[in-house]
């Protein structure tokens, strides 16, 4: 399905909009849109909304061997799903530019900067280390999914506990939950990605723009940065020319912006650890909004089982007893059964490869053998029912036996004396 | 097996919301206990010109696992839930137009495919798609003693003997289709069958109610 | 057949038509639906068979002898193939007993004209998955069989299903030419060497795989919302409104009650496809038993 | 015969001492006396040799040698829009980029010469850089295509392909706002490393690669990974601006000398 | 992580049991009589079944079993084509398609297609195109698709045998029936119509005059349209061994001719029903 296109008038007025230093949902030139963070059943589930922008991560683990350049470390997979529910002009399955382009920033941001450690995720040297997946998924498209995703899987990173494994000699166990507590991952620093979108050949910067705004910008700068005021990485994309001026001026707005997400993650992570500890219930039916029109939930409720049993056996009763006969097949040659009758098949009975059943029996009978089947080709055609005898089998089968043309020509139209005249020769 | 433990035939609770997202045109998150579904609908738009039916529109369902990419089973769920929502939509008003399904997993505590064509439903419902009836999922598991339990958990699914999952239509309530894991007798099915029915009650009032709630204002 | 189509004449009016075979000809190609349907009202179908009537099945097995089991099975057109591969592997370490079983069913460009090559698509893949279902419903093998030596190794059977010609009811076909297959399937012997701890394996030194049920499919088609009709071909299935595929074994236990959607059944007609899937099990159940017997005599 | 066997073994010892430097940790990059791991002093580029026009059946092509990473960069077009017309733009030309690795260029055998993750980033990185430099209004409808292939890699992949494309797209008669230069800088011990290698780039510093149009001093493409300051963000890209004016300088002389040999075999 | 997500997966590896076979596999004696009793340095090619028609969907197909080689070709078309950008106004394009059954090895094959069958499929491509008169059917595709059930070796020259008979049972235009053969040289002898045993074992010791040879052959035009050889061959070997393959194709050409003559006579006969 093709995304909505954007007409020019509404182009025309959204860069009119920016020059005016005003936006559509009525926000400042460096604000975000409002954030909220909140976490599934599950540990290492988040939710991300920013704004209207709605992103699911969740972190997962696997013991798995290591890889031979690095024997010693866990490792990390990340994979952004742009499902087609975010966006209509997203595809399932199809690697397209922007899942690439999110993808390998997700991958930069938190693989390279090295914020997790990777050596307290490795059980045995070289043979099982932990393998820690992050699947993002995009479920609305409302704008700078890039924000949203780092977000999201650095805060599921943060919320995920792995198994707890024990050692004895080389038997590895994994102990559930319910044995031991599982153990959370080891995180050096928290990096966050700011998306900084470039209007009319770099004059105009927007922070967090929206999905309309992306759609008329130049370029975007994407920077990600730890609160510790480290830059993660940095990646333009568009065909924008920039100044280090405005690479300056937006590493310190990004700055700012990292330091207030980063007191966000924290304290949703805070309140869920609380609220956990607690013993509340937490996930998608304690989320979900009460207040809204939209929304209704209905508490358990037992379902009638009064004439369930009755109303069983009745059908079953009422049903007509089947037929305790049943036709009796019919085989031909070893190997080769048939069983009811309909229409002719072009497949018939005769055609293929019952060869191999006589080749693979080497009882060295073969004159016995040769009779018994006439015998049961003779009872075939006596049971009329059975039997397709509209087609002649000896008619539509031929049989070249290159040695034997000129000497038995007896056999050569029939197959079933190929295997045979061929295992004699062998003899 | 005339013996009902008490705990086990009821549904666990549930709630729905609906239009929680603005890009599809029809959304809605089921919850049933602690299994959560979110779907999404886009259409009727345009459909690709080697996808397009002459009389009737497109249906596409896709299934989402919260981990990892989908696989052949999500496949044979995405069937079971595209044939269903395929009986009770009215697609010939829509001839040479697509409607495309999007169900993500959120959480699966049991009662997955059961959720899944509740969140369907809600969402197709939400779209404003025309139907000609609903319908509503009920998964039945049947525990090593032969008591029957409705809504299982994935506890419960994980000891039972059998799992059957149908969805109802709220017409006629009869089975719209049947997915079965698991072997079971004839009486079995019949009464998981029946049990069902009487459940599927519950949730079509709650359908009723919930759309009467959203559109009390207005009304 | 002259007389059934004799009815059909009837009701379309044969007068005003130039010549019968290409009247015929003319309505099945335009109007598919009331072809069929016209043959429904008179309790029959196009191809001369009852409501209730499967199509000549016939099976051949140990075709393959690079396979470790094989059968091919046809079911009127429909032509479908098995063959088993044993392969050795490590279990997994949640499952350190049981071995694997791997049913894949592919539906080649070649079988028909609606398949195109590359991945399997998704009637290919639920196939697949509904086989792998059955497999583990009805407990047709039990893993734990497969194991050689706990932890350490266990058998793969890498059960590849290819349909050859497909004209409908694939599922059916499908089942009955792996459980053939699986009756077939002759294990080599394996023994572990205790001082190098690697598997030896003696391919000449076979063993037959333990099968525990013997689960056979039946599959229906309903057209027009009410009538149920058996076995159906490609040409019924892409007419009718819903399929229902039921897998039932010797003790009449139900294995799998699979009906992806489609119109409504009430829990009536699902007891009349239920018998009519119990007798398909005892004549399929014969007829593997007699042509295994029959392969066995012969050796 | 001997000789060829010979020299590839060479290669392959090279080769893994290089993996064994990547992989130790605590290596000093950067000597007390200021020097690098291969006898560079910080700023000092590698050296960069260049041919243009290396192919007869291609509008326009280079081959770069930047220190031991290898290019060859090959443009064709401006030309009708292939495949898809979907994507045609009615007021600027579409620029197709692919890059690939050859299977041999790096220490360990790539199974995928292109099409992974990494290689289509990198060929969308080539496609803005190109985007923003060529002066794409004056083709509309119509298509421009830069292969480029790392025949060797040792660091500063990215680098390399800009100024390779930049001389093929120059060789094709493309116009452009300025060179193109690329640069690739390190930073290490308060100190930026100008043009890095493998052994560099692997071994834990953080790495800035950027791409530069000299005159204007603009930015056409940035890019960062590993974790830095922010403080000593300005100084490190104040350096990558340097170096890539210093390419830039090369690159000028390669063309300067290219036009004067092709004027001087047509006979002007 | 590329994983396969459109079938049901197994474990990560496996191998065949045939790898940690306990007794070494027998190696075939390089000379005397050969392992099914044929002979040697003769055109003796193993029995060969044929049969058209089997596939209801199919436009035209055909059966070949030649020893324990079975294999099945489908052919579909003449149809519009799918990839209109690169359609000739002029003529028809053959497209071919070969894959082998996961189950047709001693070693189990993978189900996504190798570099093997593509190959195959090219050279299949080559060897029928010269026969088909595809200026007949300008901007339509023929399909063809063999599927080989089986290999016990002289896969690709029966792949053509089989094909052309397919081709023949659709109703498509030809010049000629294409008809395939193969040997496989071995030191001074060879062996016309190779099994899987003897295409895969090296039996004398000389590095000489080692390899396969497999031609396809229009029998009436008496013109090769295709010819592929591996292995290392003096050019008298190679001319011998081509005169041999057609000598062998002579040997089949009855049989196919009089499996096609009856597939036609079942088709032409009138209706025994209506």
């Amino acid at each position: 399905m093709k995304d909505t296109p954007l007409s020019n008038c509404e182009r025309d007025f959204l860069l009119k909009a920016i020059e005016e230093k005003k936006r559509l949902d009525g926000r400042q030139t460096y604000d975000y849109r409002k954030m909220k963070i909140t976490f599934g059943t599950d540990f290492g589930c988040c939710f991300v909304d920013l704004g209207k922008t709605r992103v699911m991560a969740q972190v997962s683990s696997e013991l798995v061997t290591p890889k031979e350049s690095r024997p010693n470390e866990g490792i990390m997979f990340f994979n952004i799903e742009l499902s087609p529910m975010a966006s209509p002009a997203f595809e399932q399955g199809r690697q397209s530019e922007l899942s690439v382009k999110l993808n390998r920033q997700l991958e930069r941001c938190l693989r390279n900067s090295k914020c997790i450690d990777t050596e307290s995720l490795c059980v045995v040297s070289g043979e099982k280390v932990w393998q820690i997946r992050v699947d993002v998924h995009m479920l609305n498209h409302d704008g700078n999914l890039m924000d949203a995703a780092s977000i999201a899987a650095i805060t599921a990173l943060c919320h995920f506990r792995r198994p707890d494994v024990g050692i004895q000699g080389d038997e590895v166990t994994v102990f559930s939950p319910e044995e031991r507590d599982p153990i959370p991952l080891s995180i050096y620093h928290m990096p966050i990605s700011v998306s900084f979108a470039f209007f009319q050949q770099g004059t105009y910067l927007l922070v967090d723009p929206c999905e309309r705004e992306e759609r008329v910008m130049d370029g975007l700068l994407m920077i990600a940065m730890n609160k510790h005021r480290e830059i993660c990485s940095i990646q333009s994309s568009g065909g924008i020319m920039l100044l280090k001026e405005q690479v300056m001026r937006c590493s310190k707005i990004a700055s700012i912006k990292v330091s207030e997400i980063t007191e966000l993650i924290s304290k949703a992570l805070e309140n869920d650890k609380k609220a956990r500890k607690a013993g509340e219930r937490c996930g998608f039916a304690e989320s979900m909004p009460q207040e809204r029109i939209t929304a209704l939930k209905m508490d358990e409720t037992p379902v009638e089982m009064t004439d369930v049993t009755e109303k069983a056996n009745d059908i079953v009763h009422n049903a007509d007893a089947p037929p305790q006969m049943v036709p009796s097949p019919v085989v031909p040659i070893p190997g080769v059964g048939q069983v009811g009758q309909g229409v002719q098949s072009t497949w018939g009975l005769e055609e293929d490869d019952e060869g191999e059943e006589e080749e693979n029996d080497n009882s060295g009978e073969e004159q016995d053998e040769k009779v018994t089947r006439m015998e049961e080709e003779k009872l075939e055609s006596r049971e009329g029912d059975v039997v397709e005898i509209s087609d002649s089998e000896e008619e539509e089968v031929v049989i070249l036996n290159p040695e034997k043309v000129s000497k038995n020509t007896g056999y050569t139209s029939h197959h079933k004396g190929a295997a045979a005249t061929q295992k004699r020769k062998r003899k | 097996m005339e013996v009902y433990g008490s705990s086990g035939v009821s549904l666990r609770e549930f709630g729905c919301e609906q239009s929680l997202l603005s890009r599809p045109d029809g959304s809605a998150s089921f919850i049933q206990g602690d299994t959560s579904v979110l779907a999404g609908v886009y259409g009727p738009a345009e459909v690709k010109v080697s996808k397009e039916i002459y009389d009737r529109a497109t249906l596409e369902v896709l299934m989402q696992p919260k981990v990892g990419l989908p696989s052949v089973r999500e496949r044979s769920q995405e069937q079971c839930v595209r044939e269903t929502c395929e009986a009770s939509l009215l697609l010939s008003l829509h001839p040479r137009s697509s409607l495309t399904l999007i169900l993500q997993v959120l959480h699966d505590d049991g009662s997955l495919l059961s959720c899944s064509l509740n969140a369907a439903c809600m969402a197709l419902m939400d779209a404003g798609l025309p139907m000609s009836c609903l319908f509503c999922g009920v998964t039945c598991a049947i525990d090593t003693e032969g008591r029957i339990i409705t809504d299982p958990t994935a506890a419960q699914e994980k000891e039972s003997r059998a799992l059957m999952t149908f969805a109802i239509d709220s017409k006629e309530h009869r089975v719209l289709m049947s997915a079965t894991k698991g072997s079971f007798s004839v009486n079995e099915l019949q009464q998981c069958i029946a049990v069902s029915q009487s459940a599927s009650e519950k949730i079509f009032q709650f359908y009723r109610d919930s759309v009467r709630r959203r559109y009390s204002k207005t009304l | 057949m002259r007389y059934k189509v004799k009815c059909v004449c009837d009701s379309f009016n044969p007068r005003k038509c130039l010549s019968f075979p290409l009247f015929l000809h003319t309505v099945r190609t335009a109007e598919p639906l009331e072809y069929h349907r016209s043959y429904l009202k008179e309790n029959c179908r196009h191809d001369g068979r009852e409501l209730s009537e499967f199509r000549t099945t016939t099976l051949n097995i140990g075709s393959i002898s690079t396979a470790d089991g094989s059968a091919l099975v046809k079911l009127g057109n429909t032509t479908v193939i098995c063959g088993i591969k044993a392969e050795l592997a490590n279990p997994t370490v949640e499952a350190p007993g049981k071995g694997y079983i791997v049913p894949n069913v592919d539906l080649p460009p070649l079988c028909s004209s609606r398949f195109r090559p590359g991945p399997p698509g998704e009637q290919a893949q639920a196939a697949s998955q509904f086989i792998a279902d059955v497999i583990e419903s009805s407990e047709v093998i039990q893993t734990e069989d497969l194991c050689i030596d706990r932890g350490k190794l266990c058998w793969v059977l890498y059960c590849d299903l290819m349909c050859l010609d497909y004209d409908g009811n694939l599922l059916d076909a499908c089942i009955i030419a792996l459980l053939a297959a699986l009756k077939n399937t002759k294990l080599p012997e394996v023994t572990i060497n205790t001082e190098t701890c690697s598997p030896e394996v003696n391919l000449e030194k076979r063993r037959e795989l333990h099968v525990h049920k013997h689960p056979v499919g039946a599959s229906f088609c309903i057209f027009d919302n009410s009538i149920l009709i058996v076995d159906p071909m490609s040409e019924e299935e892409s007419l009718c409104t819903a399929h229902l595929t039921v897998v039932t074994d010797e003790e009449e236990r139900l294995c799998a009650v699979h009906k992806p959607g489609g119109t409504s059944l009430s829990g009536e007609k699902l007891q009349e496809c239920i018998t009519r899937a119990a007798t398909r099990q005892r004549e399929i159940q014969k007829l593997i038993d007699k042509v295994i017997n029959s392969v066995k005599a012969a050796q | 015969m001997g000789n060829v066997v010979q020299s590839e073994a060479r290669g392959a010892v090279r080769f893994s001492s290089v993996e064994v430097c990547g992989n130790m940790a605590g290596l000093e990059l950067l000597s007390d006396q200021g020097y690098r791991l291969d006898g560079r002093k910080a700023t000092e580029l590698r050296k960069v040799q260049a041919r243009m026009g290396v192919f007869a059946q291609a509008d326009g092509s280079a081959y770069l040698e930047q220190g031991n990473t290898k290019a060859l960069a090959v443009v064709y077009g401006p030309h009708e829009m292939r495949g898809s017309r979907s994507r045609t733009r009615h007021d600027q030309a579409v620029i197709n980029c692919q890059y690939s690795m050859a299977t041999f260029s790096t220490a360990e055998r790539k199974r995928r010469p292109h099409g992974d993750r990494k290689s289509t980033e990198m060929s969308l990185h080539l496609k803005q850089t190109f985007e923003a430099a060529v002066m794409t209004q004056l083709y509309p409808r119509s298509q421009i295509d830069i292969y480029v292939k790392i025949l060797q890699s040792d660091g500063g992949n990215y680098s390399v392909c800009v100024n390779a494309a930049t001389l093929a797209v120059i060789d094709a008669g493309i116009p452009m706002r300025d060179y193109v230069c690329a640069c690739t800088v390190g930073f290490v011990d308060e100190t930026p490393l100008a043009d890095l290698c493998y052994a560099e780039e692997s071994g834990g510093v953080s790495s800035l690669a950027l791409a530069l149009l000299p005159r204007g001093g603009q930015i056409a493409l940035l890019q960062m990974d590993a974790r830095l300051h922010q403080d000593h963000l300005e100084t490190l890209i104040e350096a990558a601006m340097t170096a890539c004016k210093g390419v830039s300088k090369v690159l000028d002389e390669v063309v300067r000398q290219h036009l004067q040999e092709s004027s001087v075999l047509s006979g002007e | 992580m590329p994983t396969d997500t459109k079938r049901v997966r197994g474990p990560e590896v496996s191998q065949s049991p045939s790898l940690f076979s306990c007794k070494p596999a027998a190696v075939l004696p390089p000379h005397g009589p050969r392992a099914d009793g044929r002979q040697r340095d003769q055109v003796d090619v193993r029995p060969v079944f044929v049969r058209c028609g089997l596939v209801s969907q199919a436009k035209g197909s055909a059966y070949i079993e030649a020893g324990n080689t079975k294999l099945m070709s489908c052919v579909y078309g003449p149809r519009e084509t799918e990839r209109k950008d690169e359609t000739d106004m002029k003529c028809g394009r053959l497209t071919t398609d070969m894959r082998f059954a996961p189950f047709s090895c001693p070693e189990r094959g993978s189900w996504i297609q190798g570099s093997q069958d593509k190959d195959l499929s090219l050279m299949l491509h080559e060897s029928l195109q010269p026969a088909v008169c595809l200026h007949k059917y300008p901007r339509s595709q023929i399909e063809v698709n063999v599927m080989v059930l089986e290999n016990s070796g002289s896969v690709l020259a029966h792949a053509v045998t089989c094909a052309s008979l397919a081709l023949a049972d659709a109703g498509i235009e030809m010049y000629d029936l294409v008809l395939g053969c193969s040997i496989r040289q071995d030191g001074s002898s060879h062996v016309v119509d190779p099994t899987y045993m003897e295409e895969n074992s090296c039996g004398s010791v000389s590095s000489e005059n080692q390899g396969g040879l497999t031609v396809a052959f229009l029998p009436s035009l008496n013109q090769i349209s295709g010819l592929q050889s591996d292995g290392e061959m003096t050019e008298e070997t190679l001319t011998a061994g081509v005169r041999t393959c057609i000598e062998g194709c002579y040997k089949l050409y009855p049989v196919i001719q009089q499996a096609l003559a009856k597939a036609v006579r079942r088709a032409a006969a009138p209706p025994s029903e209506s």
